[in-house]
């Protein structure tokens, strides 16, 4: 990555991390619903978007602000919708669980664990069918692998060459349940391959090695049209949906993982190789601040759906 | 008008609507092998066999769905519904919603089920009421091989996700089906006889038992009046509340089990919408509370017959 | 008599019945970990987290029920449930019977649903109705935690699958629980008001705002009998036919979706065997045929709240 | 195997075969319902069935003749079932689809494809729970290792060390679908080993291969209570289900396997080696016989359930 690549990269996860650190706020406040955040997985949603293009599409699931943000999503309506309001992008019915945002390409948001994988089949195949050049990206949790639908999935686009890049962000919990209870399984990579897809897992506290990764990847299924699956490494910093007071967390563990933050490191590796000044680095940090409170108050402003919402929407 | 069976009458009506819009497309665990003149015209790539896994169907025909195509899929039997729940109910039913209108999933849900094989209680389970239940979902079921060629027409070109049921006991029953065109839009029934004394309402197999009760309540002076529902959601309640109105009297047939049917809803639509008219307690004729037997003798006890409907009607009309 | 809240009475009925049979055993995604004292007191081989996958979590449980252990799994939210059916209906419901009696399936199964938390339609989805209608399955649905924990007692020593669902609404309000081994039977309503004007059916959170709606109707003059369901199969057919043999009329009242739900079975039921006492039309108050919506207004807005009861009872009493 | 294991093979193989043709022989006549029959698989079963003890259990499917005669079931009481008569193992209302026989440990068979892998787990951590010696076998076929449950019981059984024998019969079809349009996995045994489970992949149509590799792996299960994947190498040689005229099969395909037919081949090996004579076999094949004339006129004999039944046996 270029150091102005890198600098966007740094913008985009401190914006995210922005926009997480405020809702939290706001939910200490009684002012939104609890969420489930993807603090300490910015660099896994930056890297992997950042690797697209335009008219590839992305999938994501309950812990989407990353992906959403990272594609370019707005703040204020993506808080709206959290708060259940009429600016949300789906109207304030789908609340923070299922953000779908067809305008910028993230379609079919599931919050049912593996819902996003059996759905991203689907995409891919109007992708194939209909031509163009857009791939699918879909991504899922650790435990999403666990569900059946993500061996179904794999098998049937790596059977039916479908352009998909499933990216499994590995954050070593499944909600209030560690990774280790729930799999002998040290990655996903090998039942993959066991399938007949490629794989690769990446350090996803790295953004750089996240985006060359992926770089690497969405050309592949480009030019094979093939699926391929990558694994971000990761860590989720906070609980599973706020309020969550992660007392069942190994805080050995939750320290060891504090320390590689993907902000701070990239910060840190930005500012050691004089790429970024501290004073740019605080800028970069009060921009997102700014573009959150102006967020809030498009969000807080905007009104609640109204009694005729309640049945609208739900056949074509 | 040519003949055919429900299982001809829906390979025509495929064949038909893939031809007038490419983007149609067959998917299923068998489809191919089954179907091959389709594969013929239409091509590998339109009409795919799939590995046996009814969840990823079901899901990749929700994706494609929402995003240009208009798949059709066959889950074979209703029972293996089971694995497609979440695909069908909370993606397919309820995305649209969630979403704030921004996806639409035009596709059809292909099933068998009922009395006829003897393939007990896995292959045979008329659990359609659970899709009646769920928002977001049309369900039809139809009861002759035209209304099955005309409805499937129609539910390929809604824009909605349609499950639609086809009647085991009636898959290779032959019928007339009208050349051409001929659509049957979905939430119409089908007035089968008109009858001032008595409503018989029904869909699927359980139909023909009405048809023939109605015939022999016609010898004893009483005339029924025949409505197959041919679509369970959205139900035609005007049809229904029309006629009960006119005769004051229901009985509601089908195999289906009793408690939360199709059959509940329709007498909880009388008794809440034509309770005026009303003149003798609705009744009733389902399936039993028990999964579907195999043996042939108890697979036949399980559904409900003329001559039950027969004396069930008689008893309305006759006071008893 | 102590107080808790639902959560605390399912947890107390848990510990409770593990004390008493060493054979009953909790699984699911973080039941470990959110029941701590569970393990402590009795091990972590009866207390399991599991892998993130409610269809197997439901075919161990259902395989271990035909073989010797009882458990009970969480299944977290009833619209998860989507991808246990197959286990939950084609195995747990229906392999005693296809079997020819030779397994029974003593499970219960948890799940958590209803407006409250504004979670949205793929966390709540009222399906009871679904495992009303399919055989071999019974279901509960209490509305307060001294018939959740008694309830959940009786459910899991009960040798059948029983679907235990727990209204999100209700999960955080304190109640009075009485003491010591207080088992609520299955299948028995609780008339929890009597009154001879009118009857009110409900089950969960709607209860409260029949009981709400009741004391207000008394104010105009107008009893009403407030009946909480409790549990929905079987269903406590006297229980509500009594009461509207007595008043003649009824309004049913529940979250879920109006066709082919509870409501529909008891006003069918109503119809058939209560309607020489009708004395006027039944009325169903139901959540919209929509999915829940997550924004706080509408969520409300999906649930009939106490003044159209009391509307809709008034209505019929007044005869309008 | 000693000469006698391998003639106590042969007779039971010959059994199996008896009974489905003269299944297929009712069914043509009009006088029993279609079947799904195992013809070609019959050193699968046996194989693995020889290897068991008594106090171990075995679920399997709709494909389940052979399992259930090799366990020792009653060929009679069998088609009594499939005639949906009250002899039947389950009184008429299973079936062929679905026989269980508790009374000799082949329980909760399930025709829902995956059914059988969504159980097995739950009667292994019975056995766990409760003690004994015994393990679970449970047999499935290629087609449900497409099913989700085949990766969600593998890393259950794996992560919990549940005593399970995986048999999948590969045997090259799923219903009306080859194998090769539905996978591009050309064995199950890399996804178990994805997940931490060991397995082995044997000829499924040579008994002794089988039988050996099911010996050691049950011994591997019985001593260390984990789990461990079997794959049988076989083929359907009749259709999936009766009648079927197989019009879409690959005759070159079809002829092949017919050529390595498991019982002309036991059989040839054994006179090759002296081991049997010609008319030896040919007593065993008439003993058959006899078997199942004895078993279709029980079988016809036995009365159907009455209307009673119709309810009886759905709730304890
Ligand atoms: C089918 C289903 N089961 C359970 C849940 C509840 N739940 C929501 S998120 C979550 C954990 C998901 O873990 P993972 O896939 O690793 O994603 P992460 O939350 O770690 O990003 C669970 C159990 C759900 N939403 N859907
Ligand atoms: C869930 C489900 N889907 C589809 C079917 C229909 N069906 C019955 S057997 C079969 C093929 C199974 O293939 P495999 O698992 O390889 O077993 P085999 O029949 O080859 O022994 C199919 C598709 C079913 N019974 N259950
Ligand atoms: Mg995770
Ligand atoms: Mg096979």
């Amino acid at each position: 990555m270029t150091s102005d690549t890198l600098i966007q990269a740094l913008e985009r996860m401190v914006l995210i991390r922005a926009y997480e650190d405020t809702l939290v706020g706001l939910h200490g406040q009684g002012r939104a619903a609890g969420t489930c955040t993807s603090v300490g997985q910015e660099a896994s949603a930056v890297g992997v978007v950042s690797a697209l293009s335009s008219e590839d599409l992305i999938l994501t699931n309950h812990r989407s602000a990353g992906h959403l943000l990272a594609r370019g999503a707005d703040p204020g309506r993506l808080m709206a919708e959290v708060m259940g309001k009429r600016d949300g992008y789906c109207k304030g019915k789908s609340g923070s669980l299922h953000i779908a945002a067809k305008e910028i390409g993230v379609v079919l948001t599931s919050t049912i664990v593996g819902g996003e994988l059996a759905l991203a089949t689907g995409v891919a195949l109007s992708r194939a069918t209909l031509g163009g050049e857009g791939i699918v990206v879909c991504f899922f949790g650790d435990g999403a692998a666990c569900e059946g639908r993500f061996h179904e999935s794999l098998n049937l686009a790596a059977l039916w060459n479908l352009p998909i890049l499933y990216v499994c962000e590995n954050n070593q919990w499944q909600a209030f349940v560690h990774r280790k209870e729930t799999t002998l399984a040290d990655s996903v990579v090998p039942q993959a391959a066991a399938l007949g897809m490629d794989g690769k897992s990446v350090d996803g506290n790295d953004v750089e090695a996240v985006q060359a990764a992926a770089a690497e990847a969405v050309a592949a299924v480009r030019r094979t049209r093939k699926p391929f699956l990558l694994e971000t490494r990761t860590y989720r910093l906070r609980g599973h949906f706020e309020p969550d007071d992660q007392s069942y967390v190994d805080p050995s563990e939750l320290e060891q993982w504090r320390g590689r933050d993907p902000i701070a490191v990239l910060r840190a590796r930005l500012e050691r190789d004089g790429l970024l000044s501290m004073g740019e680095a605080d800028a970069i940090e009060a921009r997102a601040r700014g573009i959150m409170e102006s967020a809030v108050a498009f969000a807080e402003a905007s009104p609640y759906p109204g009694a005729e919402d309640l049945t609208r929407d739900v056949y074509a | 008008m040519p003949t055919m069976t429900v299982t001809d009458a829906v390979s025509a009506a495929l064949a038909e609507e893939m031809r007038r819009d490419p983007t149609v497309l067959l998917m299923g665990e068998g489809v191919a092998t089954k179907r091959l003149p389709l594969v013929e015209e239409f091509g590998a790539p339109r009409v795919r066999n799939t590995p046996l896994a009814e969840g990823i169907i079901a899901g990749t025909a929700a994706g494609a769905a929402a995003t240009g195509l208009r798949p059709v899929i066959d889950l074979l039997f209703a029972p293996f519904l089971t694995y497609a729940m979440d695909e069908i109910v909370n993606s397919a039913g309820k995305l649209r919603y969630i979403s704030g209108g921004q996806f639409a999933f035009p596709m059809v849900v292909l099933a068998q089920t009922g009395a006829g094989w003897g393939v007990g209680a896995q292959h045979n389970h008329n659990n359609e009421a659970w899709f009646v239940h769920s928002p977001g979902l049309k369900v039809v079921m139809p009861s002759n091989p035209a209304d099955a060629k005309g409805l499937l027409k129609a539910a390929i070109r809604d824009d909605n996700p349609v499950l639609f049921f086809t009647d085991i006991g009636l898959a290779y029953a032959d019928g007339p089906v009208p050349d051409g065109d001929a659509v049957v839009p979905l939430g119409k029934a089908a007035v089968l006889r008109e009858g001032a004394d008595v409503t018989l309402v029904s869909y699927a197999k359980t139909v023909h038992g009405c048809v023939q009760a109605a015939a022999r309540l016609a010898e004893a002076g009483i005339e029924a009046e025949v409505i197959d529902l041919r679509t369970l959601k959205p139900l035609d309640e005007d049809t229904i509340l029309r006629s009960v109105r006119k005769t004051g009297r229901l009985v509601v047939v089908h195999e289906a089990s009793r408690m939360c049917g199709v059959g509940a809803e329709i007498a909880a639509l009388v008794a809440e919408k034509a309770f005026g008219s009303l003149r003798a307690p609705v009744v009733r004729l389902t399936g039993p509370d028990a999964p579907a037997p195999a043996s042939y003798p108890l697979e036949q006890a399980f559904v409900p017959q003329a001559e039950a409907i027969e004396s069930a009607a008689r008893g309305l009309v006759e006071g008893r």
